[in-house]
């Protein structure tokens, strides 16, 4: 008698060279959880992925469908992206009354979307960390900045944000250019970028996709050298494929001074992965699903949802990544727990992560916490 | 009537038409001759309005017609048949026959979807034109084959057999002749002359096979390099010595030594 | 004859493989798939008019699929005063000077003889048309972008209900193909490939940054739907008699309910188009058409204006492709312009029309069941036996993880080998075009 | 004259460099789209995953020969890694010939078909590759990363502007130029292009002529596999591979080829550059060249750019458009009708 | 003793109907065979059965004794031989000069000398060696395609309609070309409607009707014969 999770992110397509990192990060969840033997009395969580494809809503609903309906999965964790996961929530997991957990999807959208009372997300809505962001940037005395972002809801509301808060702050943003992931070629962006000037270019996009070609891109004609950087765009690898250039770029990414991400870096290291963009908040997705399932002794999905505030936020014992089997002990034994695992979760209405950041900033090649926001 | 008036035709630096001038009478046979090469299918091609020409005029009954499209030019009853065969591959002989219509009401999808009665009803009038056509041209073996499985011959004989199919005033043969049965393009000279002679049709003709040409035509054009050469009865273009020089020859030389 | 059984038989093959998945996999997810394949039969049907009747050969299939959906966005997305007010009379001044550009070029264009003083007059107009137009422009976009960006930020759309865009989206889809075939029918068959793909990455790129109207990558969800919600079928008179009836869960037959309602709208659809199409491919008409295929250059000897057929085929082909759009986003519910990638929505709408067998009807419907079938079976089936088929390898094994790790990648190996096997035994389509009579 | 060098200096580093080398890329993609039009007269789609091959099996090959420590710094390994992959991607593309792309030439299938047809090869391929080395992004290029790096060229200079050139662009430009000859020179002159031209123009009377087909279908996948495996190895060296790329190189590619002429290899690099050059010119900002040419009393409020760089997947198809219109055959004459 | 290339009693076909129906056709060294018939007859059909681009159910093609009936057509153009199609008998795309260098593929040597003489025998292709041949008018792209065969030095030259479209005077020179190459010791095989003429310098006749053999006998023989005028030869 397993509890099954259904993984639904774009194994496919345009984020296919993260999504498979992302489930992985779920999949350890996982399998730490099973290791506990703690989980509703001992049942083990069994997961099944599916492609969502990212960007083709009727086939992220197929898959979506063959979750609930052919694999009988108890909870879905995903979309990886915003669409998608809109498309899944209202055509799928709505009418089914299935949990919905997704670890990406950061459109300020999904915030008002109707949804039952079952969709929740372990990432901040874009609107919080262009705020949080911005202040750093101004804290750090930079006055002009231009922008580029992925051509994608994810980009284009982060990069709204940033801007907004940013101008507010009494900053100027030179120009905003869009950039489409996995092109050949990024020199026309970045010409535009250079000509239009600014002490720093702020990548929202991705470290393997298109944000790393700009910021290589920019590098080699040096037309910046200083980056500053989201969540999306932060991981060992970039400053391993880049090198010393990348040194004294900065950036926010969600965390908390709980030390979680160290932990959770640890945790990944056991099965040699490095952290990589929103792999925290895969992990921690199916954390809290876990909990939530474990404190509403059930698996239907309108008892879980009531418990999901319960698991991620005060009061209760703070439960790090690593430490599941812990978290899944108290609540067995009534306790309670406040979840705040690899990316400091703490939840607010209507379900989406409240965004406690951390500022990174690189240096020698190696990303360092510098404070919280 | 068609006159054609200083017809010029430049495919790059090659002039295929050099300021070309002529007259084809209203129901007459007109034969076009001349060596290969001398312009005698752009011309065609000019009239029918596949090519624009770089200068000249062309008349039809004393309207200026250059230019116009092809299918416009069908609309006014003029036709034309090809030098190298454009057959209608996928479709079989009658099919290729039956899509030549001026005026088709089942050509228009409004019909098709709201009129089928009337759609049918022309229809099978076109089907049985179709045969005639094809009694006549001895394909009925081959009509349901489609033209593409054709033999060369054959593919010539769909070419006449369109221009059949519709009710032409004029009408440009470019080389029927060409790969067809002698026995077979003697009967088709004979039809040639009864569609003039009862339908009043015009034709004009292009063939290299003078025997043909001395069956059917009365004027013949001689044309080389892009202009006229000369004008007149067979007998006097075959004694014209321009033309025969440039064109019809002295027979063959081997032929005389092996008799 | 055989040959219509043996289409009868595939077409039966196709059900018993859909219920199946209804026995295997559930029927809800059985409905689901069926109506994407009803749809994908409607789009591939649109390009096998195209394509098998007039050799169109149109790869921005794309492009009107988005401009099909953009017409559910603008007909039935529920207004946005707010951004009406702050840019709507900008759009509007900025069109109207748009529009008054043109016709000023256009009268340039018939008043002044060809020379290189009429190009200069036209390319001024232009330019000062434009310049003054975008001064209009630019602001009302600005304001309308800045209403309440992370929620709206577009003009939104008319309100109205959602059935009504599956009129305007073939009639919009119809305007940008007669405006595209007007520019590019007269290419030659593999250039007008091209182009068509050109533009409908253009119609796309637009769609995509043009916020102010369509709301650009940021999507449109939440659009209306033309059947009950999930739980408005379960408060139904009489839902709990069929519950204890069919014995299902509350959830997952009202699910089914609801997709039967959107199959039969669709099924209506396409079995009207059909109905009509079959009808206007054994007409006249259709001989005409597979004349001009085959040679245009004899087919407008023959009097037939081959640009002005192309233009009407190209059109009505496109509508339908648009229909099927808009029928697709408001099956989806939301508009994701991101989503509009040609492997999607051209490829594989291609690929439909060739393995059905294109010229054929039948075979185009039968080619949109059977890809989109495998297109979404393919992930299940490829994982299931990269499975079995590793499961002899150790637990731990390397390998075994690498590949299970790149499981989904398998569908586009399947996908490949369906589509060359079925290729490979039926090259001419599994329903070939008859020709003759 | 100060004002004028940097001005060129921008102009040379932001437009003129970066096109030269995206639009040599794009012409060596072209190349062997158009070969394989121009002989086996279909649109193969499948070329954007030969070229995905071609730069797979040179990333393997570098780990091989990384692991055996060969290399020839500071050129990168991955340039004495390329003619594995030219082999195994010629192998590749030989068998896919043999046991798919043959059996429809056989059947004289449609040209529709054989693309439809590559299409499946394309999926297949894909899948294949991401099975065997994942859809990751790798980075491969272990050389020396400039020729000459803006630092550089300011202290050189003492220009207040920049100038950067990256050896695998360099390389990209050469290598480009070199094949072009070749194929140029090939198609045109030699016996077996001639051959070639004849297969393509008419097959059944080629036949007749003594030419042995299996023999120039042969020739046509080997240059058109190793122009893959050239085109997608100096792709990868220059940004980094990673499978999906090459999907989305295909459609300018085929730009490219089309707007050149399909069929003539002249065409594609020309092709090539112009897709490259209208992308980057046209949606360049020229507000930084300006700031350098025109007195301080004209200066430029405004960024000075044609078009949003938004736009530009769409210009290279506006051109594209445009120049069909113009030469329906592409500019430099391919396949005539 | 068979002739040097024959095909006997051959029967095949493009799908279930058979367009051959048994007959055979055989041409000497030295000489010129005509085929004549009504249009569908076969004669193409039987050509591209004797040069392997048709599978035959039934009968043998032999060249100089040695049975050819499985050998590809390329294997035959090394054997000698060399074929004139009906249609597409050119390389559209490509100019003149280059059309006759495909037909001196197989040779090794003595080219640039073949195509000199074939310039000499039709002058305007000379004019014309650098203007791709799709660009030619109908009797400017028979002769092409008739020189490429040449251009072969064929032991055996078979030419499907060689002179249709082609003009009086060059199908003259065409003909007595055509007995000159015979008089060199080639086999020369040709359909022809132009029949009173070719069966004029024929050795050896052939009416082909349906399929079968109708008539034969030497060119002059057949022309006597009043029926096969009648018939086939437009009276
Ligand atoms: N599309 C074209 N492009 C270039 N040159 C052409 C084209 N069509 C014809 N020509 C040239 O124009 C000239 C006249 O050709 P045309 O076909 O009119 O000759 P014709 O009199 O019909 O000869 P034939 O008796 O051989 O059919 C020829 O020299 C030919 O090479
Ligand atoms: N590719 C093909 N497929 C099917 N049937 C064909 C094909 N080519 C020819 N046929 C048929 O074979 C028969 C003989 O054709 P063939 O070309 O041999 O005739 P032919 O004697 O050369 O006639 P012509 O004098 O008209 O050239 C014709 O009836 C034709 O319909
Ligand atoms: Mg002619
Ligand atoms: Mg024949």
């Amino acid at each position: 008698d397993e509890v099954k999770l259904g993984l639904l992110n774009g194994f496919t397509g345009p984020i296919e060279s993260v999504a498979g990192n992302m489930a992985r990060a779920s999949e350890l969840a996982i399998e730490e959880i099973n290791a506990s033997g703690l989980f509703l009395g001992g049942r083990k969580i069994t997961s099944v992925r599916a492609d969502s494809t990212c960007i083709d809503a009727a086939v992220a609903t197929a898959a979506a469908e063959r979750l609930v309906h052919s694999d009988k999965v108890d909870v879905i964790i995903g979309d990886g992206c915003s669409g998608s996961s809109a498309a899944v929530l209202q055509n799928v997991a709505m009418p089914n009354g299935i949990l919905m957990i997704s670890p990406a999807a950061t459109s300020p959208a999904l915030s008002t979307i109707p949804d039952d009372g079952l969709f929740f997300r372990t990432s901040p809505s874009d609107a919080r960390q262009g705020e949080v962001l911005a202040t750093v940037m101004i804290d750090r005395g930079l006055k002009e900045v231009a922008i580029t972002y992925t051509n994608t809801d994810y980009g284009k509301g982060l990069s709204d944000s940033i801007k907004s808060a940013f101008e507010a702050k009494g900053g100027k943003v030179t120009l905003v250019v869009p950039h489409e992931d996995g092109k050949g070629d990024y020199s026309a962006e970045v010409g535009s970028l250079a000509s239009a000037g600014g002490e720093a270019l702020v990548i929202a996009g991705f470290l393997d996709q298109g944000g790393k070609g700009m910021l290589q891109g920019s590098l080699d004609v040096g037309a910046f050298d200083l980056f500053v950087l989201p969540d999306g765009m932060i991981g060992d690898s970039l400053a391993e494929a880049i090198g010393p250039a990348l040194d004294g770029s900065f950036g926010t990414t969600p965390g908390s001074d709980s030390d979680g991400a160290v932990t959770f870096a640890e945790v990944l290291k056991t099965v040699d992965l490095v952290p990589g963009p929103y792999m925290a908040e895969w992990y921690d997705a199916v954390a809290l699903a876990a909990f939530a399932m474990q404190a509403a002794g059930s698996t239907e999905g309108a008892l879980v949802k009531e418990k999901v505030f319960d698991v991620a936020n005060a009061p209760g014992e703070k439960i790090m990544p690593g430490e599941l089997a812990k978290g899944l002990k108290i609540l067995a034994e009534g306790g309670k727990i406040d979840y705040v695992g690899a990316s400091a979760v703490e939840l607010i209405e209507p379900g989406e992560s409240a965004g406690t950041f951390r500022e990174i900033e690189i240096r020698g090649g190696v990303t360092e916490t510098v404070s919280f926001r | 009537m068609i006159v054609v008036d200083g017809l010029s035709k430049k495919f790059g630096g090659l002039a295929a038409l050099q300021n070309a001038s002529l007259t084809l009478e209203t129901g007459k046979i007109t034969g076009l001759i001349g060596p290969n090469g001398a312009g005698k299918t752009t011309l065609f091609n000019v009239i029918a309005g596949r090519y624009r020409p770089t200068s000249g005029r062309v008349f039809l009954d004393g309207k200026d017609i250059t230019g116009l499209e092809p299918h416009e030019l069908f609309a006014m009853g003029l036709l034309r048949t090809f030098q190298i065969a454009h057959e209608f591959s996928t479709l079989t002989v009658r099919e290729n026959l039956m899509v030549v219509s001026a005026d088709h009401p089942g050509e228009s999808l409004r019909n098709v979807w709201f009129r089928p009665g009337r759609v049918r009803a022309f229809d099978r009038a076109r089907r049985e034109k179709a045969e005639e056509v094809i009694d006549f041209l001895k394909l009925g073996h081959v009509a349901d084959l489609p033209a593409g499985n054709l033999s060369g011959g054959q593919k010539k004989l769909v070419e006449l057999g369109r221009t059949m199919m519709a009710d032409p005033k004029i009408v440009f043969l470019d080389e029927v002749g060409a790969g067809v049965n002698r026995t077979l393009l003697y009967e088709i000279g004979d039809a040639i002359v009864r569609l003039n002679k009862e339908r009043g049709y015009t034709f004009c003709v292009i063939e290299h096979d003078m025997d043909f040409i001395a069956q059917l035509c009365d004027p013949v054009i001689v044309m080389a390099q892009g202009q006229v050469l000369a004008t007149g009865t067979v007998d006097e273009i075959k004694s014209n010595p321009e033309v025969v020089e440039a064109y019809l020859g002295t027979g063959l030389k081997n032929r005389v030594a092996q008799a | 004859m055989t040959q219509r059984w043996q289409g009868i038989l595939m077409y039966a093959i196709m059900a018993v493989m859909l219920a199946l998945v209804g026995i295997i996999q559930g029927w809800s997810n059985a409905l689901g798939i069926l109506n994407l394949c009803l749809i994908s039969a409607i789009m591939a049907l649109g390009v096998n008019i195209q394509w098998g009747y007039a050799g169109l050969l149109n790869v921005g299939v794309m492009g009107f699929a988005a401009l099909g959906g953009l017409a559910v966005v603008l007909v039935a997305a529920a207004p946005v005063p707010e951004a009406l007010a702050a840019g709507g009379a900008g759009v509007m001044w900025a069109a109207l000077i748009m529009a008054v550009t043109v016709v000023v070029a256009y009268g340039v264009w018939k008043l002044l003889p060809p020379s290189t003083a009429r190009a200069w007059a036209l390319v001024a107009v232009a330019a000062v048309g434009s310049v003054v137009a975008g001064g209009f422009y630019f602001p009302a976009t600005d304001a309308i972008e800045a209403v309440d960006p992370s929620l709206q930020g577009y003009l939104g759309g008319l309100g109205l209900p959602v059935l009504v865009a599956w009129v305007v989206a073939p009639l919009l889809a119809a305007a940008a193909a007669w405006f595209i075939g007007k520019i590019a029918l007269g290419l030659r068959a593999d250039y007008l490939a091209i182009a068509t793909l050109g533009i409908s990455e253009i119609v796309v790129v637009t769609i995509k940054n043009e916020e102010w109207l369509t709301r650009g990558v940021k999507n449109v969800v939440g659009l209306p739907r033309p059947v009950p919600t999930e739980m408005e079928v379960r408060v139904m008179s009489g839902f709990d008699r069929l519950v204890a009836w069919t014995g299902l869960s509350v959830n997952e037959l009202s699910s089914i309910v609801v997709k039967l309602g959107y199959t039969a709208l669709f099924a209506a659809i396409l079995c009207a188009l059909l109905f009509l199409f079959q009808l206007a491919l054994h007409s006249p008409w259709g001989r005409m058409m597979r004349a001009i295929r085959d040679n245009e250059i004899a087919a407008s000897a023959m009097g037939k204006n081959v640009t002005r057929m192309h233009l009407k085929v190209f059109i009505i082909g496109s509508a339908i492709v648009g229909l099927a759009g808009a029928m697709l986003v408001t099956l989806d519910g939301q508009f994701t312009p991101g989503g509009y990638q040609p492997l999607r929505y051209t490829f594989l709408i291609w690929v439909m029309v060739i393995v059905g067998g294109s010229g054929n009807n039948w075979g185009s419907v039968f080619g949109g069941f059977l890809i989109w079938f495998c297109w979404v079976q393919a992930e299940p089936v490829g994982v299931w036996l990269l499975e079995s088929a590793t499961a002899w390898l150790p637990d731990g094994s390397g390998l075994r993880a690498h590949l299970l790790n790149n499981a989904s990648q398998i569908r586009l190996v399947l996908m490949g080998a369906i589509l060359l096997v079925a290729l490979r035994f039926m090259p001419r389509g599994l329903f070939p075009e008859k020709t003759g009579v | 004259m100060e004002n004028l060098a940097n001005a060129l200096v921008v102009l040379s580093n932001f437009v003129i460099i970066p096109a030269l080398a995206y639009g040599s890329q794009l012409a060596l993609g072209a190349l062997g789209v158009t070969i394989i039009v121009a002989v086996l007269r279909f649109s193969n789609f499948a070329h954007g995953e030969l070229m995905s091959f071609g730069a797979m099996s040179a990333v393997f090959a570098v780990w091989v020969l990384q692991w055996l420590g060969i290399s020839i710094a500071p050129l990168s390994t991955a340039l004495l890694a390329l003619p594995v992959a030219i082999v195994m991607t010629v192998a590749i593309a030989l068998l896919t010939d043999r046991f798919v792309y043959r059996f429809y030439r056989v059947r004289k299938a449609d040209t529709v078909v054989l693309l439809i047809v590559s299409i499946g090869v394309m999926l297949a391929m894909a899948g294949i590759i991401r099975f065997a080395i994942g859809p990751d992004d790798r980075v491969f290029d272990d050389g020396v990363r400039f020729i000459i790096s803006v630092a550089d060229f300011k202290a050189l200079t003492g220009l207040k502007e920049g100038l950067a050139i990256r050896t695998s662009q360099a390389i990209t430009i050469v290598m480009a130029v070199l094949c072009v000859g070749f194929v140029f020179w090939l198609l045109k002159y030699t016996r077996i292009g001639k051959m070639m031209r004849a297969y393509s123009d008419n097959e059944d009377l080629a036949l007749l002529s003594g030419v042995n087909p299996d023999q120039i279908v042969r020739w046509a996948w080997v240059l058109a596999a190793t122009l893959a495996a050239i085109a997608g190895t100096l792709y990868g060296l220059d940004k980094s591979f990673k499978p999906i790329v090459f999907q989305q190189l295909l459609l300018p590619i085929f730009a490219a080829a089309i707007v050149g002429g399909l069929g003539s290899p002249v065409g594609a690099v020309a092709g090539g550059m112009i897709v490259a050059f209208s992308e980057i010119a046209l949606t360049y900002s020229y507000k930084k060249v300006a700031t350098y040419l025109l007195p301080e009393a004209l200066q430029p409020d405004g960024m000075l750019q044609l078009l949003s760089t938004n736009y530009k997947y769409a210009v290279s198809f506006i051109i594209l458009v445009a120049v069909l219109l113009v030469r329906p055959n592409g500019l430099f004459n391919g396949r005539p009708s | 003793m068979t002739a040097f290339l024959s095909g006997t009693n051959m029967v095949g076909g493009y799908g279930v109907v058979d367009i051959l129906r048994g007959c055979t056709i055989e041409v000497e060294s030295g000489q010129v065979a005509v085929i004549v018939g009504p249009n569908g007859a076969g004669k193409s059909t039987g050509m591209k059965a004797l040069f392997g681009m048709l599978k035959l159910r039934q009968g043998t093609v032999t060249l100089a004794g040695e049975d050819i009936t499985a050998l590809t057509p390329q294997a035959r153009v090394a054997k000698g031989m060399s074929f004139v199609p009906q249609t597409d008998n050119v390389f559209a795309s490509m100019t003149v000069e280059e059309n006759l260098e495909m037909g001196g593929l197989t040779q090794r040597e003595g080219v640039q000398d073949t195509m000199a003489q074939i310039y000499d025998l039709f002058p305007v292709l000379k004019e014309k060696r650098y203007q791709p041949a799709g660009q030619l008018s109908g009797g400017q792209r028979q002769q092409v395609a008739v020189g490429r065969a040449m251009m072969t030095r064929p032991k055996v030259l078979m030419l499907d309609e060689p002179t249709a479209g082609v003009s009086p005077v060059v199908m003259d020179d065409l003909f007595d070309r055509i007995i000159d190459i015979a008089r060199s010791g080639v086999a020369v095989l040709m359909v022809e409607q132009n029949a009173r003429q070719a069966l004029q310098i024929a050795d050896r006749g052939y009416v082909l009707v349906q399929g079968e053999n109708r008539y034969s006998g030497s060119g002059p023989e057949l022309l006597r014969q009043e029926d096969v005028r009648k018939s086939f030869l437009g009276g």
